[in-house]
């Protein structure tokens, strides 16, 4: 449903396929909550009008029909609705979840009153994020402070950004223009001017709009630099393919290539799937999930690496990853 | 014996066994908000714990057990101390509830005091979350700081409940608060509640991790 | 000032005073200070309350002002923060909460049973003091600057990040919590242990059930919100890292103990004013109220079910999908109770003898609004829809329709209704109708804007906004301006009405409660002579035959002297 | 007359006392043997027992009527909730 966009908006413009399922769900809501009031209102203004003191209508007992066999009916009509809406919420909600996984991946980051996007062949943009209409994007979102949230109305979606750890949010943009981007979880004094414009564009001008941007290293490659520079290499090889004793290396750390979708023995028993969160936590607090059969020895990189950096190192490990095997 | 119910019977109530079953529902009532209160700082400890299990389990062996088990039996005792007190106020039996009522006191004063040297001793040992904590697990900070805290809201409600039975014992003895007065009853209550969530806070903070 | 209206039949005799009123028994300071008696009590309350709505009152101005235009130009964004912080601290547990059960509820609770007096007198006065002491934290801590947290202190903004006064308003509010505890104790020990002989359980009238059902609530839910804020203050003040996430810390794990209690908190606030109007609609439609046992069920499902929906605040928080269904089938269940009072209420007008005295048109205008508030709930509660209208100016509208729409209007009503039995005075009629009229309209003309911004994607706690949402605040800021009249108008002529307002006899409403039978203002201990409970409540016909216009005879009341 | 009530309550006292003291010796001496998950249910399990022996003895809820249980054990079923649906948010996240 276009926005009303005449003289006062009344409904906001509906860009991404979200808004449709959303918008359906808000029509029936209002027609049915429109309907319940009505009833209401109806009732009371009727019986007040009707049975105002001196007016001549028949009054005497309430007929048998309206004692508690009414009661209970509409309570359990009450009840069946209720559970109705909640169930047609709870699947369009389900419904979205299971959306594919090759959507374009954004990393977002949050900190007091800027947005800061990379894109995976390392654009970035501050307040700012142009996408491609028609795909599905998927954006890894984590904050550097304290709670942020990133709502963009007209694409009816909105998730809260939490530090310390990785929040996602899908969706799936289908009309091209500008659309408002607002943080929406109070965070300080500039709360209201954490704003950021939110570009959807034709695939075709998304692509040339994307190389004509700064060519900053892949966040891959970047995290190989990271990799090498900040010592990893040492205990985990080269190209992250890990060290068995005695090779070229003073201390057991485990093969880190083909490492990103597997299944995690760890030391205490517990089974982990390597995914972003896992490789993140491993960076930030080693001792927490040590993999089974080595020795808590990796110091802790909290406090060094700031967050752009500890996704860099994650999007390199990652990479390694798809390719496995064949690291050193 | 007439004379004692008078002078302990308070507005609204015409009798005192009434009265009597209304200030113990009272104060069961506040034990069940105190206990609630507790109850958000366990939540704390065990969502902290589930995060955290190695950084909880290396933090749990660091606590002083010597002091934390006798603690927990000084505290038993004075709440058996204040069971019979209570009873003996109760029954009218004046020299055992000034007696027990003294224990009480006692022993009070030596958890707090004993409290107050485990303290220092965790402070020698760097156990204070701060700056230069010894630990270096993630989640041993978060630990010790809960440690802190229950251990610390826990002192302070005992202090008031030393204070309130102080208080209470003093007036019995002087004699201007009738033994039978249902208050004795409500502070034993009170006592009771502050050893149980002791009771339940000897395991978290001193068992965990020990095997 | 006419204010007398034509069908006021009753003869104006004026009343004997047998015996001292709990106004004139004892004077002076130290008689107010001191007293245990419930009715002064629930005074002392009632100009504490008064003050405090003033001070939230005039937050809420000033921010309606500062929104008036785009640019954050009347007040800093730092001061912005610190003004709806403010407006948001002072309305929730200065006002809000205390508002019925302390002041309505203190005084009537006693009387509505038959009692001399609340179960444990001194603690209902420690309360206050406790109440007040806290007040004069919060003084402390806007007077050094203000918070700037809002009122729901999220960390790790409130322990990390915030540079304002914190330490102090936890405080004050974890003080508050206690005073509203003790209310709790209070209440709950009252009706099981002081009921009058012949008050069963199902003779209650349905305010003193709700009261009973804010009390569960008050002291279940009050101190895990003490225990949120004192882990924030041990974070804050001594830097014990609970919340940090730098040290590992969740982020939601502060929002589940806050919002623990701040749920059901909404619970304490809009269960009172269900027993108003339980109580105000029967006595003008002259109807018994449909479905007593209904009434009491839905009130106790409320204040259970209350306890388990408190993750719809969350949906967007970053918790588990898993949970947020769960949590939002249960925000739909709970939508349940709320429907049934206000049907019922609908249909005790059925075949009753209605007259619209000021009482009625603000209960009238309760189930109006409270049942758009309510309905607007239900769009909160469904997961995908709430991702777009949650921290937006849609839930701002849904909390102030079911609390200001609701609580405050049937604050006001209870307040005229129960006006003659306070203090021995009618309300003048004319003039409390158009205050109710006025505020019925002042407050839809305010807050219904509020849906369509909030829809359109206007953020919570914004100074500044995009120029699009202008015209919606114009229409909300030109609302609040007839609001905050029909706010002072009461006040003004129920002030007048304390010297030269009609006196009133024992039951002016001929209303059938146990309140209604002793003397207007009541004596000190309540009842000349201990009542003993006949009937029971809302007995304005006889069973089987509707109620005649003329006499209003045929009602029985609940008991009465011996 | 007074004598032999004074020894009964301090009789019964005692006598709870002592089985207040096995239990804390053996959830002492149970922190010890290496249960792995097992030891902190078996930890608070024991903390429990003693809780409910001070409940039943000492603060008297066995010579108390229905009422009065209810009112003290209501509290725990709301601390049910609170640990229920916050770890059910917990557990199940991604």
């Amino acid at each position: 449903m276009s926005g009303l966009s005449g003289w006062v908006p009344l409904w906001p413009p509906a860009a991404s396929a979200e808004a449709g399922t959303v918008d359906a769900i808000v029509l029936l809501l209002l027609g049915l909550s429109g309907a319940v009031l009505l009833l209401v209102l109806c009732l009371v203004a009727g019986f007040a009008i009707r049975y105002r003191r001196g007016s001549p209508a028949k009054r005497g007992a309430l007929p048998e029909l309206v004692q508690s066999e009414v009661e209970i009916g509409w309570t359990a009509a009450t009840l069946l609705l209720a559970l109705l809406l909640f169930a047609w919420a709870a699947s369009a909600q389900l419904g979205e979840e299971r959306t594919q996984s090759d959507a374009l991946e954004i990393h977002v980051t949050a900190r007091q009153w800027m947005w800061k996007a990379q894109h995976p062949n390392g654009a970035r943009e501050i307040n700012a994020l142009h996408l491609p209409r028609g795909e599905p994007v998927r954006l890894l979102m984590t904050s550097e402070d304290v709670i942020h949230s990133f709502f963009v109305p007209a694409f009816r979606i909105k998730q809260d950004v939490l530090p310390g750890r990785v929040t996602q949010l899908r969706f799936h943009p289908t009309e091209t223009g500008e659309f408002h981007l607002f943080c929406a979880e109070f965070c300080g004094t500039l709360h209201a001017r954490m704003l950021g414009t939110v570009t959807v564009m034709e695939p075709g001008d998304y692509a040339r709009w994307r190389a004509a941007q700064p060519e900053g290293d892949g966040l891959a490659r970047e995290g190989a630099a990271l990799f090498v520079s900040l010592g990893c290499a040492g205990c985990h090889g080269a190209g992250g393919g890990g060290s068995e004793v005695g090779v070229g290396a003073t201390v057991r750390a485990p093969r880190l290539a083909g490492l990103y979708g597997r299944d995690v023995p760890l030391a205490d028993g517990r089974v982990v799937r390597a995914d972003e969160a896992y490789l993140r936590d491993s960076i930030l607090q080693p001792g927490r999930d040590v993999a089974a059969g080595y020795a808590p020895l990796m110091p802790s990189f909290a406090g060094l690496l700031g967050e752009g950096e500890v996704q860099r190192l994650v999007a390199y490990l990652r990479e390694r990853g798809e390719q496995p095997g064949e690291g050193r | 014996m007439s004379g004692d119910v008078a002078a302990a019977l308070r507005e609204p109530w015409d009798s005192l066994r009434r009265q009597r079953e209304a200030a113990e529902f009272g104060v069961w009532i506040f034990l069940g908000s105190e206990a609630l209160l507790f109850a958000g700082l366990l939540l704390a400890f065990a969502v902290n714990r589930t995060l955290h299990p190695a950084g909880f389990a290396a933090s749990g062996r660091e606590t002083d057990i010597v002091f934390g088990t006798v603690n927990t039996l000084v505290l038993l005792t004075s709440s058996l101390a204040m069971a019979v007190g209570s009873e003996a106020a109760r029954a009218g039996l004046r020299r055992l509830a000034l007696r027990a009522l003294a224990t009480v006191l006692l022993l009070g004063l030596t958890f707090l005091v004993l409290k107050g040297f485990e303290w220092a001793k965790d402070l020698r040992e760097q156990l204070w979350p701060g700056a230069g904590f010894r630990l270096a697990e993630p989640g041993a900070r978060l630990f010790f700081g809960l440690y802190w805290t229950m251990t610390a809201l826990h002192a302070l409600h005992l202090a008031g409940g030393l204070a309130v039975v102080g208080w209470l014992s003093w007036q019995g003895w002087r004699g201007t608060r009738p033994l039978g007065s249902p208050a004795f009853q409500v502070a034993a209550l009170y006592w009771h509640l502050v050893d149980v969530v002791w009771i339940l806070l000897y395991p978290l903070l001193y068992l965990g991790g020990r095997a | 000032m006419s204010g007398i209206t034509a069908d006021d039949a009753m003869a104006e005799a004026p009343q004997e005073r047998q015996g001292d009123s709990y106004l004139t028994a004892e004077t002076g300071l130290a008689s107010w200070l001191l007293t245990t008696d419930h009715k002064r009590v629930a005074l002392l309350y009632a100009a504490a309350l008064t003050a405090f709505f003033f001070i939230g009152g005039a937050a809420a101005v000033l921010i309606r002002l500062e929104l008036f235009t785009p640019a954050s130009d009347l007040v800093s964004a730092e001061g912005y923060n610190r003004l709806f912080t403010l407006h948001g601290l002072v309305m929730v547990w200065f006002f809000l909460v205390p508002a019925i059960p302390n002041t309505l509820g203190n005084f009537l609770l006693p009387l509505m049973i038959g009692a001399r007096d609340l179960a444990f007198p001194r603690l209902n006065l420690f309360s206050w003091y406790l109440f007040m002491g806290a007040g004069l934290l919060l003084l402390a801590a806007l007077l050094l600057g203000g918070v700037d947290t809002g009122w729901t202190f999220y960390t790790p903004f409130s322990t990390g990040y915030a540079h304002s006064n914190v330490l102090l308003a936890a405080l004050a509010v974890v003080l508050v919590g206690f005073s509203s505890v003790a209310t709790g104790v209070n209440m709950l020990a009252t009706v099981h242990l002081l009921r009058a002989p012949g008050m069963g359980w199902f003779r209650l009238p349905l305010l003193v059930w709700s009261i009973y059902g804010t009390a569960l609530v008050m002291v279940l839910a009050t101190p895990v919100l003490a225990a949120a804020l004192l882990l924030v203050v041990a974070e804050r003040a001594f830097g014990l890292p609970i919340f940090d996430p730098r040290q590992g810390g969740d982020p939601l794990l502060f929002q589940h103990l806050f919002w623990f209690y701040s749920h059901p908190a909404v619970y304490i606030m809009i269960l009172p004013a269900f027993g108003v109007v339980s109580e105000i609609v029967p006595c003008f439609a002259r109807r018994r109220i449909f479905g007593y046992t209904f009434m009491v069920y839905a009130i106790l499902m409320i204040a259970l079910l209350g306890f388990l929906v408190w993750g719809h605040h969350m949906f967007v928080s970053g918790q588990s999908l898993y949970a947020s269904l769960v949590f939002s089938f249960l925000s739909f269940v709970i939508a349940v109770p709320s429907a049934i009072k206000v049907f019922n209420w609908s249909f005790t007008l059925y075949r009753g003898q209605i007259s619209f005295q000021a009482p009625m048109l603000y209960a009238l205008g309760f189930i109006g609004l409270f049942t758009l508030g309510g309905l607007t709930g239900l769009v909160l509660a469904s997961v995908p829809v709430n991702r777009h209208v949650t921290d937006t100016y849609y839930v701002v509208a849904h909390f102030h329709f079911i609390m200001v729409g609701g609580a405050v209007t049937a604050l006001y009503g209870g307040l005229h209704f129960w006006w003659p039995k306070i203090t021995g005075r009618m309300p003048p009629d004319g003039w409390a109708r158009f205050a109710a009229v006025l505020m019925f309209f002042g407050f839809s003309f305010t807050f219904f804007p509020m849906f369509v911004m909030g829809f359109l994607g206007m953020p919570r706690r914004y100074a500044s906004y995009p120029p699009e949402f202008q015209v919606w605040h114009v229409l909300a800021s030109a609302g609040a301006v007839l609001l905050a009249a029909a706010y002072l108008l009461p006040m003004g002529y129920l002030a007048w009405s304390l010297v030269r307002g009609r006196r009133a006899g024992d039951d002016p409403w001929n209303a059938t409660g146990l309140e209604w039978r002793t003397a207007s203002p009541p004596p000190r201990d309540n009842f000349r002579v201990p009542p003993i409970v006949e009937e029971a409540a809302y007995l304005y016909h006889p069973r089987h035959e509707g109620p005649r216009h003329e006499e209003q005879e045929p009602h029985r009341d609940q008991g009465g002297g011996t | 007359m007074s004598g032999g009530e004074a020894r009964a309550i301090l009789r019964r006292g005692l006598l709870t006392w002592a089985g207040l003291l096995l239990l804390l010796l053996a959830t002492l001496a149970l922190a010890y043997v290496p249960m792995g998950w097992l030891n902190l249910p078996v930890g608070l399990a024991i903390a429990a027992a003693k809780a409910l022996l001070v409940a039943l003895v000492f603060m008297d809820l066995r010579r108390r009527d229905l009422l009065l249980r209810l009112a003290a054990g209501a509290s725990l079923l709301w601390i049910g909730f609170l640990f229920l649906l916050t770890f059910a948010d917990l557990l199940s996240r991604p």
